[in-house]
């Protein structure tokens, strides 16, 4: 813990990230589920990111490491990349090879509320979340790699410009 | 002397007089019936009275034949002209007088009409236009995926196969960032 | 002339606004020495590219006779003198985004690489350095 | 039963979700990851098969992605040259993924091996989805998913690898850049993205300008893809200092759909008509390939690194094939010779970087002045190499012979006689810089007991790849010169208008 001594901690700043990431969180899945209003998957994934990049930059990396560790990260970015391909993989399963891949309308939801509304569901509640979990790993994962160097643990702190 | 300052420059210049020759041919900003945004023209024909033929709702048998000559034929994965697979409705509007074509969809989930050629009446002329990709989904949007947001609807449906490839970019950004710094961990 | 000029210069200026920047960044991305200055270059010429294929899809007149507006169909129906935006650049476009961040991405990973081997990221140095371990082994 | 229609997206999806099955497989079990992709590459080479027999006897492939028609949504158009090329890739990518399993271990650490197949993956999903897509913007997404991966697994061999990635990088999006800008080009007067829908619309806008301007970019953008002569410079290092897995395969099946890229656009959305009235290309094209030959050529001689040597004298064989591609307007062989070097320049130079890695594996042997008496050392790499070599020469009835026949016969016929003479001149050099390794590989005597290399023969999953490939350089050879192909060859190039003189 010299590396925390060494640069201190900050009540403020501790406090004020600590109220405003779940709000970031938040907004960051209304703007990846909503669509409605301008919005996405790629969008909200990357606020999300941005909270956890906010929490590196408030209580240091080795932390924020903690709290998002490299194997959750690694099953977030192939899940999220499963959900949008094998859904597409299964459209062509479930029509039995008459759908085209990707063609949300031949998911069975769709005998019961519609094919209009199925795409709707498809594609806010799984492929924007799909992307969305994509992105947010994957930006996570670079903000990380990128800022963290193994060797010095001391270097805390995002410096990521050498 | 450093040689690529040079280099530059000249390619540079190569460039920039590029850029100015093409000028003209860009379109205006924000004009609102250029090819991407509303339709682009594929040929005119002499009226010659097919405009009642039109009112009547039957394409005329030039009108077909061209489209085909030029390449809208079935075997490109084009719609097809045939008897039966189009209808004809008469369109008034602001500056856009003129005969729009709704034709079949060959898609599978969504049978049904979508307007996919504008002919419209000048002089003595008939001029054909094919509409672009906004119009139809404009048009087809609230219909089709239950989504009023056009981008979203783009993004994830009607092109979302660009959007799975966009998405393993990222990750493999991802990955290979991994593979390049990481000396830790399981992976 | 003057006609040439407002025809093509001042009802296209979205097209050499583009221009201009992504000139810059051609220059930035060939003559520079620096690797980091390289990528800076690489992201104007990238970022030129989005806004001319953005304001491709514009539909506003800019002297306030008509207006574009983003391209989601409310339940109301549109605005008087308002029409909708071209939707397909901005999706292309959101494609391209993500794909210039993930290059520079994949390129930042690079140059830290590239800096842990050689102590520098000026080009020349870095080349200088690789004759010197040529030569001593 | 899957109707064959499905088989172009299933060869990229399926690819994909193996390369994210193999991330997650091989953080439990790093062995695992070589067999998965192995298996992928597999059945993808299965249905590619599929896919050409359906092509052929049945015709063209029209996918509409998500069920939406081409103006509106993205198409996969698989027609023979698609299929064609997507056999070439997925067999070169087969037999790399086979050459892989011993020599990433030894270069790039058994511990990065999940991230490593992953992207290997992921390179062999981008480039099949540029081989089978019928879209501009879609082949741009995968172009750069294919090159992403590729940038990343030639860094990874670490050292001088990084500048070469760095240099490849910034010239490889610049180029891709360029591509995008000829798209937003053909977009802004056209209002498409669909190559077929552009095909039909472009005739008569010809004379605009942003046309012209859209060709002149997306030839240069893919240019640099391909390492066309002056656009080479990222190559040499690129392909020396990569991972020899990855050499294998950048070479190869990467290069062959970045050429596949060019001519696709070249003849199937611009078409011929189109260059000979307005951009009258393939006269230059013809010069640039003749000096990038003779330059490539020099070059190559010049070389002590036997890598470097086959990245130089791959760019040129990029001319080979680039002119080809000039000469097909003005011959009844059309773009055959330049077709049939897609295939033939893939199978040699996919031998030769393999038995060149090999030794580097082996021995640590990059140096050609040390290769004394390596003949009787290695004498499976060694021969597959001498194999490839002969043919590479033009030894008859070897491919790089039949190349080199439909070649000197276009040029010939176009009464293009100089070119003729630079074949001749370019095949000369071959036989300069090839037979200098030969000599030293089994004529030459070891002088000295020290000098002495102590080397075994490779592993088996080392040379064999390169063994297949060897004997199937004359193989393919044999089978041009009866001319089994040859009809498929013509169907292309009734296709894209050539093969008709005016």
């Amino acid at each position: 813990m010299s590396a925390e001594k060494k640069y201190g901690r900050d009540v403020v700043i501790e406090t004020i990230a600590r109220l405003m990431i779940p709000f970031i969180q938040l907004y960051g899945l209304y703007v990846m589920m909503g669509t409605e209003g301008a919005g996405g998957g790629f969008q909200g994934g990357t606020i999300i990111a941005a909270s956890f990049v906010l929490y590196v930059t408030a209580f240091g990396i080795t932390k924020g490491r903690s709290k998002f560790p490299e194997s959750w990260n690694a099953a977030f970015k192939c899940l999220g990349l499963y959900l949008y391909a094998g859904i597409g993989l299964l459209c062509i399963i479930f029509s039995l090879g008459v759908a085209e891949y990707l063609n949300y309308a031949a998911v069975p939801l769709s005998n019961i509320i519609g094919h209009a509304d199925t795409r709707a569901l498809m594609i806010a509640d799984v492929v924007e979340i799909g992307i969305g979990m994509t992105v947010m790993a994957a930006f996570v994962s670079l903000f990380f790699d990128l800022a963290w160097k193994e060797e010095s643990v001391e270097e805390e702190g995002g410096n990521a410009e050498e | 002397m450093k040689l690529l300052p040079i280099v530059a420059l000249i390619s540079v210049i190569l460039l920039g007089s590029l850029f100015i020759y093409v000028v003209e041919d860009v379109p205006a900003f924000g004009d609102p019936y250029s090819p991407p945004n509303r339709y682009i023209e594929l040929f005119s024909i002499d009226a010659e009275g097919l405009e009642s033929n039109l009112d009547a709702g039957v394409l005329p048998a030039e009108l077909r034949t061209k489209i085909e000559e030029i390449g809208y034929t079935k075997e490109n994965a084009f719609p097809s002209l045939e008897e039966g697979k189009y209808e004809i409705e008469r369109k008034e509007g602001e500056g856009e007088e003129g005969w729009d074509v709704l034709i079949l969809k060959g898609e599978l989930f969504y049978p049904g009409l979508e307007k996919f050629y504008f002919i419209k009446e000048e002089d003595t002329k008939l001029k054909v236009y094919r509409y672009s990709i906004p119009v139809r989904w404009e048009e087809k949007c609230e219909e089709e995926m239950a989504t009023p947001n056009m981008v979203t609807a783009g993004l994830a449906d009607y092109r979302g196969y660009d959007t799975l490839g966009e998405t393993t970019v990222i990750y493999t950004a991802a990955i290979s960032v991994i593979l390049l710094l990481r000396r830790r961990g399981r992976l | 002339m003057i006609e040439w000029i407002v025809q093509h210069i001042f009802e296209k200026y979205n097209y050499w606004i583009s221009i201009v920047l992504m000139l810059i960044g051609f220059y930035a991305m060939i003559a520079k020495e620096n690797l980091l200055k390289k990528l800076i270059g690489l992201s104007i010429f990238q970022t030129a590219i989005f806004l001319f294929y953005v304001s491709l899809s514009d539909v506003g007149t800019g002297w306030g006779l008509r207006f574009g507006t983003a391209p989601i169909v409310w339940e109301h129906g549109i605005h008087e003198g308002y029409m909708y935006v071209n939707p397909l650049p901005h999706v292309l476009m959101l494609t391209g985004i993500v794909v210039a961040a993930a290059t520079l991405a994949v390129a930042l990973a690079l140059v830290i690489r590239l800096y842990e081997e050689y102590g520098t990221i000026e080009e020349e140095e870095i080349m200088e350095k690789e004759m010197e371990i040529e030569r001593g082994t | 039963m899957l109707p064959i229609e499905q088989f172009p997206v299933l060869v990229v999806a399926i690819s994909l979700l193996s390369a994210l099955t193999i991330l997650l497989a091989g953080a439990i079990n790093k062995k695992s990851c070589f067999f998965i992709s192995l298996a992928t590459i597999t059945f993808q080479f299965i249905l590619s098969l599929f896919i050409l027999r359906h092509v052929l006897t049945v015709g063209t492939i029209h996918y509409w992605l998500g069920g939406w028609r081409p103006p509106w949504g993205i198409e996969y158009v698989v027609d023979v040259l698609n299929a064609y090329v997507l056999i070439i890739v997925l067999f070169l990518s087969l037999l790399a993924a086979i050459y892989s399993k011993r020599s990433v271990e030894h270069e790039i650490g058994a511990r990065k091996l999940p991230t490593f197949y992953t992207l290997f993956q992921i390179l062999v999903t981008g480039i099949v989805g540029v081989v089978v897509t019928g879209d501009m913007f879609n082949l741009y997404v995968f172009l750069e998913i294919a090159s992403l991966a590729g940038y990343a697994l030639i860094a990874a061999a670490g050292g001088r690898a990084l500048r070469a990635s760095y240099n490849y990088l910034i010239l490889g999006a610049l180029g891709i850049c360029f591509y995008l800008l000829a798209i937003a080009f053909l977009y802004s007067v056209t209002g498409t993205l669909n190559m077929a829908d552009l095909r039909v619309l472009l005739p008569d806008l010809y004379a605009n300008k942003a046309v012209q301007t859209a060709f002149v970019f997306a030839f240069i953008g893919l240019g640099i893809k391909c390492a066309f002569f002056p656009l080479h410079t990222w190559q040499p290092d690129a392909y020396t200092y990569a991972p020899s897995a990855i050499s294998v395969i950048i070479s190869t099946a990467m290069a062959k759909a970045s050429i596949y890229a060019l001519i696709r656009v070249i003849f199937s959305v611009f078409t011929v008509d189109f260059i000979t009235l307005f951009a009258p290309i393939f006269k230059i094209i013809c010069w640039m390939a003749a000096i990038a030959m003779i330059f490539g050529s020099i070059v190559a001689i010049a070389q002590f690194d036997l890598k470097r040597m086959l990245a130089y004298s791959s760019i040129a064989n990029i001319g080979y094939i680039m002119l080809g591609v000039g000469l097909s307007t003005s011959t009844t062989l059309g773009l055959t010779p330049a077709l049939m070097h897609i295939l033939n320049h893939a199978l040699m130079k996919g031998c030769l970087f393999m038995a060149a890695c090999a030794f580097i594996y082996k021995a640590d042997l990059w140096d050609i002045r040390g290769f004394v008496g390596l003949g009787r050392k290695m004498p499976y790499t060694c021969f597959a190499f001498l194999l490839a070599a002969l043919s590479m020469i033009g030894l008859p009835p070897s491919v790089g012979f039949v190349t080199k026949l439909y070649l000197i016969l276009a040029a010939l016929e176009a009464g293009e006689y100089l070119f003729v003479a630079v074949i001749f001149f370019s095949t000369l050099l071959m036989i300069v810089y090839f037979w200098h390794i030969v000599e030293l590989m089994y004529i030459r005597v070891e002088e000295g007991g020290e000098k002495e290399i102590r080397v075994a023969e490779a592993p088996m999953s080392m040379f064999i790849p390169g063994l297949v490939l060897a004997v199937l350089c004359f193989i393919v050879g044999i089978i041009w010169l009866i001319g089994t192909p040859l009809p498929l060859m013509d169907a292309i190039n009734s296709g894209f208008g050539l093969g008709v003189v005016p």
